[in-house]
């Protein structure tokens, strides 16, 4: 087991925003986490990465174990170097370049050599479609373009875990279809990810693992066929009913 | 070395008397330079070449050069200058007499003050993202408007520690007006402390006056600062 | 309490004690530094007299300002501090003032030439109008015009205390209207407005001056140093019987200003 | 004005008499801004720390230090420190350099100012900035020295200039333990004139400082445009400004195919 | 005719991004911008609401006849007092709560009571899902609930246009929904509405217009059936082959 998720709690100003979350992730798992807004998702990812410190829970990595509620610096550092987040405000480096935002990772953070790291910077760049756009800085980019720069960097470091946090919401269609394929490149490698996200279509082909949230709360788990084919709760009937085509039971994906 | 401890308790009382100066000479330049300041500020945003060139030499002059010497400028020219002005009109009044030197005082402190803050304002308004103002325009309301309800509120959090700063420099630095015969805080320390050479005794009860009129004022900007703060302070 | 042991510590070493003079830095010709950086004036002049007499010490000359003479010979980083300072009672607290003066100053009034007529001395010009150029506290001159206003209380001079402000402006002043009198030393007045390559030496027909009296000033000495005070006084009296300092006195004044002290002050 | 002698040649010629002097000022200033921003940089460090007792330790510090004036300082410094250094370790600094107390007394002041400046700044940038460069892998200190403080930097620059000035202007408290710099040679100059030319020495020492406020102003602003990225309120109008230019340049070039083809 | 736009130029440091834009809207359309991303949708808007100032191009709106490139500013206040914008990255007021977000533009900008701006602001909140979030900073608020905030803030001030910039990226398919529904109702209510969007769904049931953008230019437009059904361009066929169900010739609506 690559990560063992354990009873994640978090309040915000006395609010549970997450309630007792297990997650157990194996490596090369692709999970994917789905959810109306406001229901945790984001806070989830934060708790995962230290963004955000759980008021209770435990999470194992690797070989570390850890109190997600106080972790010791260190740990913290283990975990980052071995992680990349996918920001859902894309958080770019306002003062760094397309360029520098994918390649400060590899060069301060993992003393990966100039040019070398240029050369991974720009096969990063060129994956996501932005060749063009090397040198521009984040105010100078439109939003699908930052969004992309923000993959790019995240995928660049090549961690062991990717947290994405709706990565393809500033895209067009055509774009999606792009960037799941080059997700779908990265787990096919191994890489393990844990994705929110709102497109099915990506869910349903490389999903190894559902998670359906609500409240705070996991509402129901499983393999992708089974949350989209044999929804149990209601809730998740509800929700998957209005987004999927052939209002929720659909076995032929090509139709979407 | 023994310390005239009588002389201290007394003068301590004397020194108290001056806080009004201090107070009013501080208060009145920060009241009076704050918009114009802000204006400057928003001039220099603009980048316009003629005003936000005016503004920089402005501000590198009144800034840069010692303000004992401005005051050697205004209150030994300037009165000069209105009186002969006021002579050859053939006015009859009395230029020396009818300008308390406090005017001056305030004229000189204001125009620092103006420098000082148009660049703290000038870095606060830096620290907001553009997309503010554009929100607040494209809902129709007018740059001025978006300002008032939307960059000063946030570029004040940014600006409050640094006016602060500004404001007890002023306190301090107003003891200048001395040159002007105004008495504050220090001056009255100063006076007591010459007739005996009493310095180190005076200087430490001014030192105490300082400490307990900076003390309440930072409380009270820093109050400020997390009052109005509470929208950013979230993610600890 | 420390500096003490330091010093007798310093002295069992056989090494000689080492006086610091603290001097004023800008009272020309009185206290200064000269062009080439060198402690200076009258009575620097005199100290290094005195300096020959007592070969027992070693001198050590520390030019600075008002403000750190007066703290430092009190805490007794300085041994002597000497800025032409008068003697009052208040000062003698916390100072040691020795017997002999060092020097003298003569002070007095500059007037308008146009109200010569109505202002002859400090109790006329009390009655004319009394408005005289502020003058810095620390200044010696503050407590000269107190003393006289306490003796005169009923022909008082407007005394207002301010920071030091600089010649150019009190002559100016006087001389436009803003204020009528200012208290000044003579030998100032003599080279900026008589010297006829005084600056002000224009204006001479405009402004004329009144003698009010001259003033032995001293120098301090740490409360501690009494012995050394005593040492000074023997020696200047010996630079005063040998006319060595009537000889310093011509060199720095081109006169002699002990003529000028009344024999009260002496 | 006719009764106050004016003479522009004095002024002139004072100025390479007192430029020497400018030499302590700017060694007094340059080693207490350099130390004190380091200062200023460990004070905001520690004020934002989570550890309590330091974040009070280093507030109650800036509270104290901006209550004390400076010459009040200087003297417990001038005064004091040696007497502490000989009870503490029985050794003497009595015979330091005096601008060693002088820099040690500004280090004191300005690291409390601008450790404010500092924070202030630090807290403007948005936090994201911060998260997304832990979150991959950067350390906490890298992500603040590469990407927080070159943004924070831009925002700070305005304030630091006022307080370097002002700590430019503050090295004339020199002269009060008797160091003799611009000012002081200016009073000394005044005073072998028996208190003549005070306002031309007086210019002439306003013109130098003013000369040098604008050389460090200009290299601010060169600092400034090179950080500035396009990000802030102030670069929405920059970029209008371009364009008024650039419309100029159309108004011209269309001059003869008139307006709104 | 309510707006009609001609010949929009704009570059970006001698960058083509907008070239000859072209638009003409009546009262009550529902113009709906497609195209990939970067290709100039968002300047566009920009340049209509003059956040960025067109190097070329003029306008008429309502009476007034304006030039793009040099407008002046009472004119430009004419016009932002009869529009609104929603942002692609939000810009919320960030000293602002939600409810005063949306308040705002009414108490400030059109002079409405207090108590009655806060009963729109509590409706235009409610309609989107946020009742139990009135009083929630920008910071506090998910990603999805931000979103929601700046539409409410839109259409608060009953604006005869709003511009909305992708304005469901960040929401759940289910959420998506709802305000599509909002919007659809807005149309019915007679606002015109230019939309940046790639909900193809709303396109196909609301738009009364289609314009699809490529590299700064229109390169197709027309209703919404004919681009959808039978685009004429090779890049608009490839551009929705991609992304509409049943391979970009889908005439039974339901199907998604
Ligand atoms: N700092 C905070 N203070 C108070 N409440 C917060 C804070 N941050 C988040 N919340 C609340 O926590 C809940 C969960 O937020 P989160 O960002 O995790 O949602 P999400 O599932 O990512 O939603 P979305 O899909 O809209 O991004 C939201 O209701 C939000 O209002
Ligand atoms: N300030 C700027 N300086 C230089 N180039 C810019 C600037 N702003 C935008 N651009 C460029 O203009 C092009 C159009 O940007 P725009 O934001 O209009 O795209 P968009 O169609 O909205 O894309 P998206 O769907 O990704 O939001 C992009 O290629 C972008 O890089
Ligand atoms: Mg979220
Ligand atoms: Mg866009």
């Amino acid at each position: 087991m690559l990560m063992q998720i354990k009873n994640v709690r978090k309040q915000f100003n006395g609010v549970d925003v997450l309630k007792n979350v297990n997650v157990d992730v194996q490596k090369g798992d692709v999970i994917v986490i789905l959810g109306p807004s406001g229901s945790g998702k984001t806070t989830f990812l934060r708790c995962l990465n230290f963004l955000e410190q759980a008021d209770e829970g435990t999470m194992q990595f690797d070989t570390l174990h850890l109190d997600l509620s106080h972790t010791s610096s260190s740990d913290i550092a283990k975990v980052r170097k071995k992680t990349a987040f996918v920001f859902q405000n894309y958080n770019l480096f306002a003062n760094k370049t397309a360029l520098e935002n994918v390649t400060l990772g590899l060069t301060a953070g993992r003393h990966v050599g100039k040019s070398e790291a240029l050369a991974i910077g720009r096969q990063a760049l060129d994956k996501v479609g932005l060749s063009d756009r090397y040198d521009y800085y984040p105010a100078q980019l439109s939003g699908g373009q930052q969004q992309r720069v923000g993959i790019a960097r995240a995928i660049a470091v090549k961690p062991d875990v990717i947290l994405f946090d709706e990565p393809t919401s500033a895209l067009d269609p055509e774009l999606i279809g792009e960037v799941l394929r080059v997700m779908k490149k990265l787990a096919e490698e191994g890489t393990t990810m844990i994705v929110v996200t709102h497109e099915m279509k990506f869910a349903q082909d490389v999903a190894t693992h559902v998670i359906f949230m609500d409240g705070g709360v996991i509402v129901e788990e499983g393999a992708a066929e089974d949350i989209f084919v044999h929804p149990k709760h209601d809730r998740t009937k509800m929700f998957l009913k209005r987004i999927l085509p052939c209002g929720g039971i659909c076995e032929e994906y090509e139709c979407r | 070395m023994d310390l005239d401890l009588d002389f201290m308790y007394e003068t301590f009382f004397k020194i108290l008397g001056g806080i009004s100066t201090t107070l009013e000479l501080t208060i009145l330049s920060l009241l009076l330079a704050a918009p114009i300041a802000f204006y400057m500020a928003v001039l220099r945003l603009n980048d316009a070449k003629i005003s936000s060139g005016a503004v920089r030499v402005y501000v590198s002059f009144v800034r840069g050069t010692p303000i004992i010497l401005q005051i050697l400028l205004l209150y030994s020219l300037l009165p000069s200058v209105l009186n002969t002005i006021v002579q050859t009109l053939g006015i009859n009044f009395n230029v020396f007499d009818a300008i308390d030197p406090f005017f001056y005082a305030v004229v000189v402190f204001s125009l620092n003050t103006i420098a000082l803050l148009s660049e703290v304002f000038r870095s606060a308004l830096i620290s907001i993202s553009k997309g503010q103002l554009e929100a607040g325009l494209s809902i129709g309301l007018t740059r001025f408007q978006v300002y008032i309800h939307v960059i000063i509120p946030q570029a004040m959090v940014v600006a409050l520690p640094n006016i602060c700063n500004i404001t007890v420099n002023l306190i301090k630095g107003t003891s200048l007006a001395f040159l002007m015969t105004v008495k504050d805080v220090l001056a009255i320390g100063k006076i007591a402390a010459s007739f005996g050479y009493n310095y180190i005794e005076a200087y430490i009860d001014v030192f105490f006056v300082y400490i307990i009129l900076c003390t309440i004022i930072q409380v009270l900007y820093t109050a400020a600062e997390s009052k109005i703060s509470t929208f950013r302070a979230m993610h600890v | 309490g420390k500096s003490e042991t330091k010093e007798t510590a310093a002295g069992t070493d056989g090494a000689k004690k080492v006086i610091t003079v603290a001097h004023t830095n800008y009272y020309v010709p009185y206290d200064y530094v000269n062009d080439k950086g060198e402690s200076d004036g009258f009575e620097v002049a005199v100290m290094k007299e005195v300096a020959k007499k007592l070969p027992q010490y070693e001198f050590k000359f520390v030019p600075t300002s008002d403000d750190d003479l007066l703290i430092g010979v009190e805490s007794g980083k300085y041994t002597v501090g000497t800025k032409g300072i008068w003697k009052t009672p208040a000062r003698e607290k916390k100072y040691i003032f020795p017997k002999n003066y060092i020097g003298a100053s003569v002070i007095g009034l500059v007037i308008r030439k146009d109200t010569a007529d109505k202002i002859k001395d400090m109790e006329s010009f009390a009655a004319y109008s009394g408005k005289l150029v502020p003058i810095a506290p620390q200044n010696a001159q503050y407590a000269v015009v107190e003393e006289y206003n306490k003796s005169h209380p009923d022909k008082q001079i407007k005394l207002v205390p301010s920071e030091a402000f600089k010649v150019s402006d009190a002559y100016t002043w006087v001389m436009e209207g803003r204020y009528d009198a200012y208290f000044e030393v003579e030998l100032n007045y003599k080279n900026n407005v008589l010297n006829k390559n005084g600056s002000y030496h224009q204006f001479a027909d405009n402004v004329s001056y009144i003698r009010y009296k001259g003033i032995p000033t001293y120098p301090l000495f740490n409360k501690k140093e009494q012995k050394f005070a005593d040492e000074y006084d023997k020696a200047i009296e010996e630079l005063r019987a040998e006319g060595k300092i009537a000889e310093l006195e011509n060199k720095y004044f081109g006169e002699s200003l002990s003529n000028y002290i009344g024999d009260s002050d002496k | 004005m006719n009764y106050r002698p004016f003479d522009p040649s004095f002024l002139l010629q004072s100025i390479p008499a007192l430029l020497p002097y400018l030499q302590i000022t700017l060694f007094v200033g340059i080693s207490s801004i350099v130390f004190g921003s380091i200062f200023g940089i460990l004070l905001a460090k520690a004020k934002l720390s989570s550890i309590g007792p330091l974040r009070w330790l280093a507030q109650g510090y800036t509270y104290v230090m901006r209550c004390t004036p400076s010459i009040v300082l200087l003297f417990i410094v001038f005064y004091g420190l040696p007497k502490l250094v000989d009870g503490l370790f029985n050794y003497q600094i009595d015979d330091w350099d005096r601008s060693v107390f002088a820099i040690i007394t500004l280090v004191l002041l300005f690291g409390a100012y601008v450790s404010e400046v500092f924070r202030s700044a630090y807290l403007a940038v948005p936090r994201g900035q911060y998260e997304a460069a832990v979150s991959i892998g950067l350390t906490p200190l890298q992500a603040v020295i590469q990407v927080v403080i070159p943004q924070a930097m831009i925002i700070a620059l305005p304030n630091f200039g006022n307080s370097v000035i002002n700590l430019l202007k503050e090295g004339a408290l020199a002269y009060t333990i008797g160091l003799i710099d611009l000012i002081g040679k200016g009073n000394l100059i005044i005073s072998q004139n028996f208190g003549a030319y005070a306002i031309e020495i007086y210019l002439a020492c306003m013109f130098i400082y003013w000369v040098m406020a604008l050389l460090i102003e200009k290299v601010f602003f060169i600092i400034e445009k090179r950080l500035d990225k396009g990000q802030t309120l102030k670069t929405v109008q920059t970029v209008k400004q371009d364009k008024k230019r650039a419309r100029l340049f159309l108004i011209k070039g269309v001059k003869f195919h008139g307006p709104g083809s």
